[in-house]
């Protein structure tokens, strides 16, 4: 099985699904010959040709706008939005039309556009080219929102994205795009939208994580480790809809939970997990489930480090649980 | 206040009086065409009509209207089935041209079970993916790209279908138009923009919406064709269209129509226009009224029937009354299909949720029937 | 004291403050002569004129993005969006330039603009007439939220925002712009940002809302009281930053919590309000704190009232702590 | 490839040498600015380099230059130091030309503690309200409704003070640069859109992002003048800019220039452009310098002094050496101060985050000092 990371996964996704099926077509500013940005889309104009390989003009709200068209229409159209926190411009689009198409045409036009954009920090990006805006698109119904952490899933998820019917939030971890190296089946195969993945097993603490946080929390469970304490971390990979019943069967286990995200504190998708957990399970719990989370700033240039949860600040949250 | 404009770069086939203005080339519309884009247009001034009464009685919640500037719905008529069109909430004759019946009509603006929506809109917006009609929405512009999308589509499929967009002048000022439009300039999309400048954005006069000289000039932006129109006078609406199509369809893109005309009254049911705007402005137009040149062109032509217009409109009030009367007796749709079509399947927090309001008591709302 | 409804008190605080204040510029969508389609800023072109009561293009973009740079400049806009549903467009201008531009400059250009607009469903206006869209702003450090519920909140709470120096989203309950009237003093007065009420005193649960759903809220707790149980009913009035003083001493002593709100359950403001409480009181907790909110679809038209949550389903919800 | 354009739409005062063209009316520039013109020009393309090397050595993080496009920035220096300016991220000289420091931008790329902004933002994302210039903002676009809301607070405010906003091409099919040039066309504000066409926005080529025939001829659509001018000779972006000045403190409203001009290298220090165009292209350009343009045109006059233009560029090289010496000594802004600046005051929970922030071990940011 060969070796890949993280863009070469979601790279290869495209081919395979493009390969597959000629309805699927790429679009995005500088996806064509540059291969995007971040190159997640190189080659892929000289395989499939220049109309299904878009170069668009600079304008989000356009490439989310003319999708939806193209979906309507029967394409299968996964648009690329440059970074994350340029999606804002096309957040109507998103929020107003591509979530409800399904619903407000009474079933009638069903929108299966899946939207790729890289997130988070950590990057030397500062307010703009660091955000995780996920917890907007959760709150919206109608929309999926899809966040693999490393190559395997980052591929098989793709995949099962591109071959369901519904709208995608898509997000890449773009810190570890390249770090994050595993081996990747050839070929098709896909991840089940919606189930979470326990990554380390253990039996005091779970921890909740998903994206660039994933690796800090399983870096956090060995310092756990080592400090003799038994941490079960779980990559959410899925985020709607969110994999109740893993989280539940490990909280309910554990009876302690942190969770940890990028996004700052303050009504991030935290905040949910907490709340549909406490509401299932609160019998069980030792401590209270706490947050290991951005800061509620604007994400910060020269201090981002000291922005981002790191392993630290999860054991510390970790303890803190154990000792309450 | 849209002044009645110099001829010179507003196209036009009809004379306010609906006759052919001399030496004009006047489209050759088949005849049985033409009487069904005349029967159509009075179908919509009667339902017009019809609807603004019962919401005036407090039957209906909320109704649009669009009496006077019927003739622009009629662009649709220039197209062939298979094209996509986007409708914004004030074209319902698009919505009968292509098959749209009285009784779904009805049953969207009551959204009882029967609503092709389900009842999840609010009036007027319909959504009939049988006819290529697609799903009307609120927020304004939003549809502009998104055709401009279809648009494209069907080329990338190989497929020769064009789309059609319908929006209001004030529409034009939005992100999305700009969008689309740019888009459509780029990609050569076979898209057509059809602006009906009525003249108002709820209060707002063309003056405030824009310093343009025409709404057609901001096709030049986009590098595409901008035809002004007399958005009131049908022949020439069918004649600036069909070019546009024949010019999308030979893959040489899109083109901007703006179509003038005036919106004669309220913006909605909810609006009072005489708190923002002289009430003798609508006075101009009201001679200028689509239907009626039609119905003189037609007279002209040799073609108009006063009785058989008699009988269309007694069988269209018959068909509005008996599915008004059907209304009564059409529940609304059952409380679990809330949870229909979010997604494909059901997720489980929406499972949850549906067991939940199933298990509380009914909230009798008060507009089910 | 005049009495007045909520509209009556808005326009009322708009005109208080435009005569003590000659850098306060109105801006929206038929505001002007028109007087906005609630009425909210009628008479006001005719007081101060067209260059402070101005009628703008259709784009809220256009509205946000101007009115931030006449704030730079030093003018103290209030532009409106005519419904909640449509800031969407102006999402951008609001999440990534107002919200962040005091931090970004580093502190250079503070950027005090109110935005006001009406939220919320129960006027028969489906998905696009009736959203609830706070959670998205609470989530965006740099802007507050606020969210009066009364005539009299809403003239103090305006006033209070127009008067300070941070960007708010101020959020009108359209459904009772009308229906609440209230005692409301003339000229000047002001009601602190960040303080919530406590409208209904009890002991034996919490219940927490705001906007349209506080007389819900009411009447569960009028409801519960006529069934034997004490409710404490708090109207939190300001989302962000909002008043977790109060929101604890109140749960600490009654032990149970709900948590009322109209826009969808999942990643509404509604989690992060049980995480913040779990965090600092799990210990206090009876029960787990639940939520009655509007559910995980695009807000529907004919069943709204089934959508929405209700007094019975609150004081359901109550008994269901009280029975854990 | 953006070919070199016919005359007749183009306003140029200099042919490629830098002499008058034969005919042309010459703007009559103060001898002193333009000298000081020269200098800032020249500290440009000086910083630019140093900054791009360092960058390859792995010392800064990220930088942005514009080299053989720096005429288009001193559109600036038509301006009163009143008037308020939204530079983007590519025109360096409106900054240096208002007097901030080499120190200051420095420090700002280095996001030390003595940075205007903090350390809050990327490098070139500068910010000098003491000098009316907004700060810089990734999401390119948003700055032009916010330019128009300045210029029209002017207009209210009863101040003659202009604003203008700097973009480039690409940005011209964003969403708010129609927002805002159709607020300004309606509002008559005093605002200047200076459209830097460089020919590519990242990879894309100007014909991918718009079909319109001119990035100026979009103006029409909003009723305001639209010119064109060729953005590498410094004179012709002056006069067409004091033209536009005049205008807009005349009450007569904003204008939109576009400055054609060329992208030599790459993007930003992130790019490789041989990935998507012909190498061969930006020689074109290298032989219409603006920097030599300017040179000759000073000699043509007799305003050039070799022996200054060395003085003055071993002072620039030495006062960037001075400033990179002293960054190694600047510290990084104090942790605490990420909280600062969110709100005027701190709330609660940014209280408690820094409180918790500061009983943590402290991170060494592999990007501090
Ligand atoms: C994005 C958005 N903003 C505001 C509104 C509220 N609104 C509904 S219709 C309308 C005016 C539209 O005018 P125009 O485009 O000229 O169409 P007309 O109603 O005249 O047919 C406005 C402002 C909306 N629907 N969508
Ligand atoms: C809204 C938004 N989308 C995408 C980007 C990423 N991006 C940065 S610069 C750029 C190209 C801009 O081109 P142009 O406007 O021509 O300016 P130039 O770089 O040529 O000076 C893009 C796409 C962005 N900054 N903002
Ligand atoms: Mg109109
Ligand atoms: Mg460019």
């Amino acid at each position: 099985m060969p070796t890949m990371n993280i863009i070469e996964a979601v790279r290869d996704a495209l081919r395979t699904q493009m390969r597959a099926d000629s309805r699927v077509v790429v679009l995005g500013e500088d996806v064509g010959k540059f291969g995007g940005v971040f190159r997640a889309t190189s080659g892929l104009v000289e395989e499939f040709g220049a109309e299904r390989v878009i170069d668009t003009p600079l304008a989000e709200a356009g490439i989310i706008g003319t999708a939806i068209g193209m979906a309507l229409y029967g394409l299968r159209p996964v648009p690329e939005i440059q970074f994350g926190d340029f999606i804002f411009p096309a957040v109507d689009q998103i929020v107003n039309e591509l979530a409800k198409f399904r619903y407000r045409s009474g079933g009638q036009y069903p929108c299966p556009v899946v939207i790729r954009t890289p997130v988070g920090g950590g990057i030397r990006g500062g307010h703009y080219h660091s955000q995780s805006p996920e917890v907007l698109f959760i709150h919206t119904p109608g929309i999926k929102v899809v966040a693999p952490s490393n190559p395997y899933d980052a591929k098989g998820l793709l995949l099962a994205c591109m071959r369901q019917n519904d709208p995608v939030l898509f997000m890449e971890p773009k810190r570890i795009y390249r770090a994050s190296k595993g081996e990747v089946p050839e070929g098709e195969y896909t991840v089940e939208i919606g189930k979470a993945a326990v990554v380390r097993e253990g039996t005091q603490c779970t921890v909740l994580a998903w994206s660039g946080m994933t690796s800090i929390a399983e870096e956090a469970g060995k310092k756990a480790e080592a400090a003799g304490i038994s941490v079960e971390v779980i990559d959410l990979r899925t985020l709607m809809p969110f994999d109740i019943d893993t989280i539940l069967d490990s909280v309910k286990k554990t009876g302690r939970c942190v969770v940890v995200h990028e996004a700052p504190k303050t009504a991030g998708f935290g905040g949910e997990l907490v709340a549909s957990i406490q509401e299932r399970a609160l019998e069980y719990l030792e401590a209270p489930i706490l947050r290991v989370a951005g800061f509620d700033t604007p994400f910060p240039y020269t201090l981002e480090h000291e922005y981002l949860p790191n392993a630290d600040r999860v054991l510390g949250a970790i303890r803190q649980t154990l000792e309450w | 206040m849209v002044a009645v404009q110099a001829q010179d770069d507003l196209r036009r086939v009809l004379d306010d009086e609906g006759k052919p203005l001399p030496g004009v080339q006047v489209p050759a519309i088949p005849e049985d065409t033409l009487l069904k884009i005349f029967d159509t247009m009075a179908l919509v001034r009667i339902m017009d009509d019809r609807m603004m009464r019962l919401q005036r009685q407090g039957r209906l919640g909320f109704y649009m209207k669009s009496i006077g500037e019927e003739a622009s719905h009629f662009a649709v008529a220039a197209l062939r089935a298979s094209d996509w069109v986007y409708p914004s909430y004030r074209e319902q004759g698009a919505w009968f041209w292509r098959g749209y019946t009285i009784e779904q009509f009805v049953n969207q603006l009551f959204g009882n079970e029967k609503d092709p929506v389900k009842g999840r809109q609010m009036p007027v917006h319909h959504s009939a993916n049988w006819l290529n009609l697609v799903s009307i929405s609120s927020p304004v512009g939003t549809q502009i790209p998104q055709a401009v999308g279809t648009a494209y589509a069907a080329k990338i499929a190989g497929k020769d279908d064009v789309a059609m967009v319908y929006f209001g002048e004030g529409t034009s000022s939005t992100g999305e138009f700009h969008v689309g439009m740019n888009f459509a300039g780029v990609w050569k999309a076979p898209c057509i923009f059809l602006c009906r400048n009525n003249g108002w954005a709820i209060s707002v006069p063309t003056e405030k919406q824009t310093a343009a000289k025409t709404f057609a000039s901001k096709a030049i932006g986009y590098g595409m064709p901008g035809i002004r129109v007399d958005g009131n006078d049908l022949l020439a609406v069918w004649q600036v269209t069909s070019e546009a199509i024949a010019r999308a369809r030979a893959g040489q893109g899109p083109t901007m129509i703006e179509a003038l005309t005036y919106r004669i009254q309220g913006h909605s049911s909810s609006d009072d226009p005489s708190v923002y705007r002289d009430p003798k402005e609508p006075e101009i137009w009201e001679k200028r009224d689509p239907l009626n040149r039609l119905r003189n062109y037609l007279r002209h032509c040799g073609l108009y029937n006063e009785a058989a217009e008699k009988a269309h409109s007694e069988q269209v009030n018959q068909a509005i009354t008996d599915a008004l009367a059907a209304v009564d007796h059409i529940p609304a749709p059952v409380v679990e299909s809330m949870f229909d079509d979010v997604y494909e399947e059901l997720p489980w927090n929406l499972r949850e949720q549906r067991q939940y309001l199933m298990a509380q008591p009914r909230t009798k709302s008060p507009h089910q029937h």
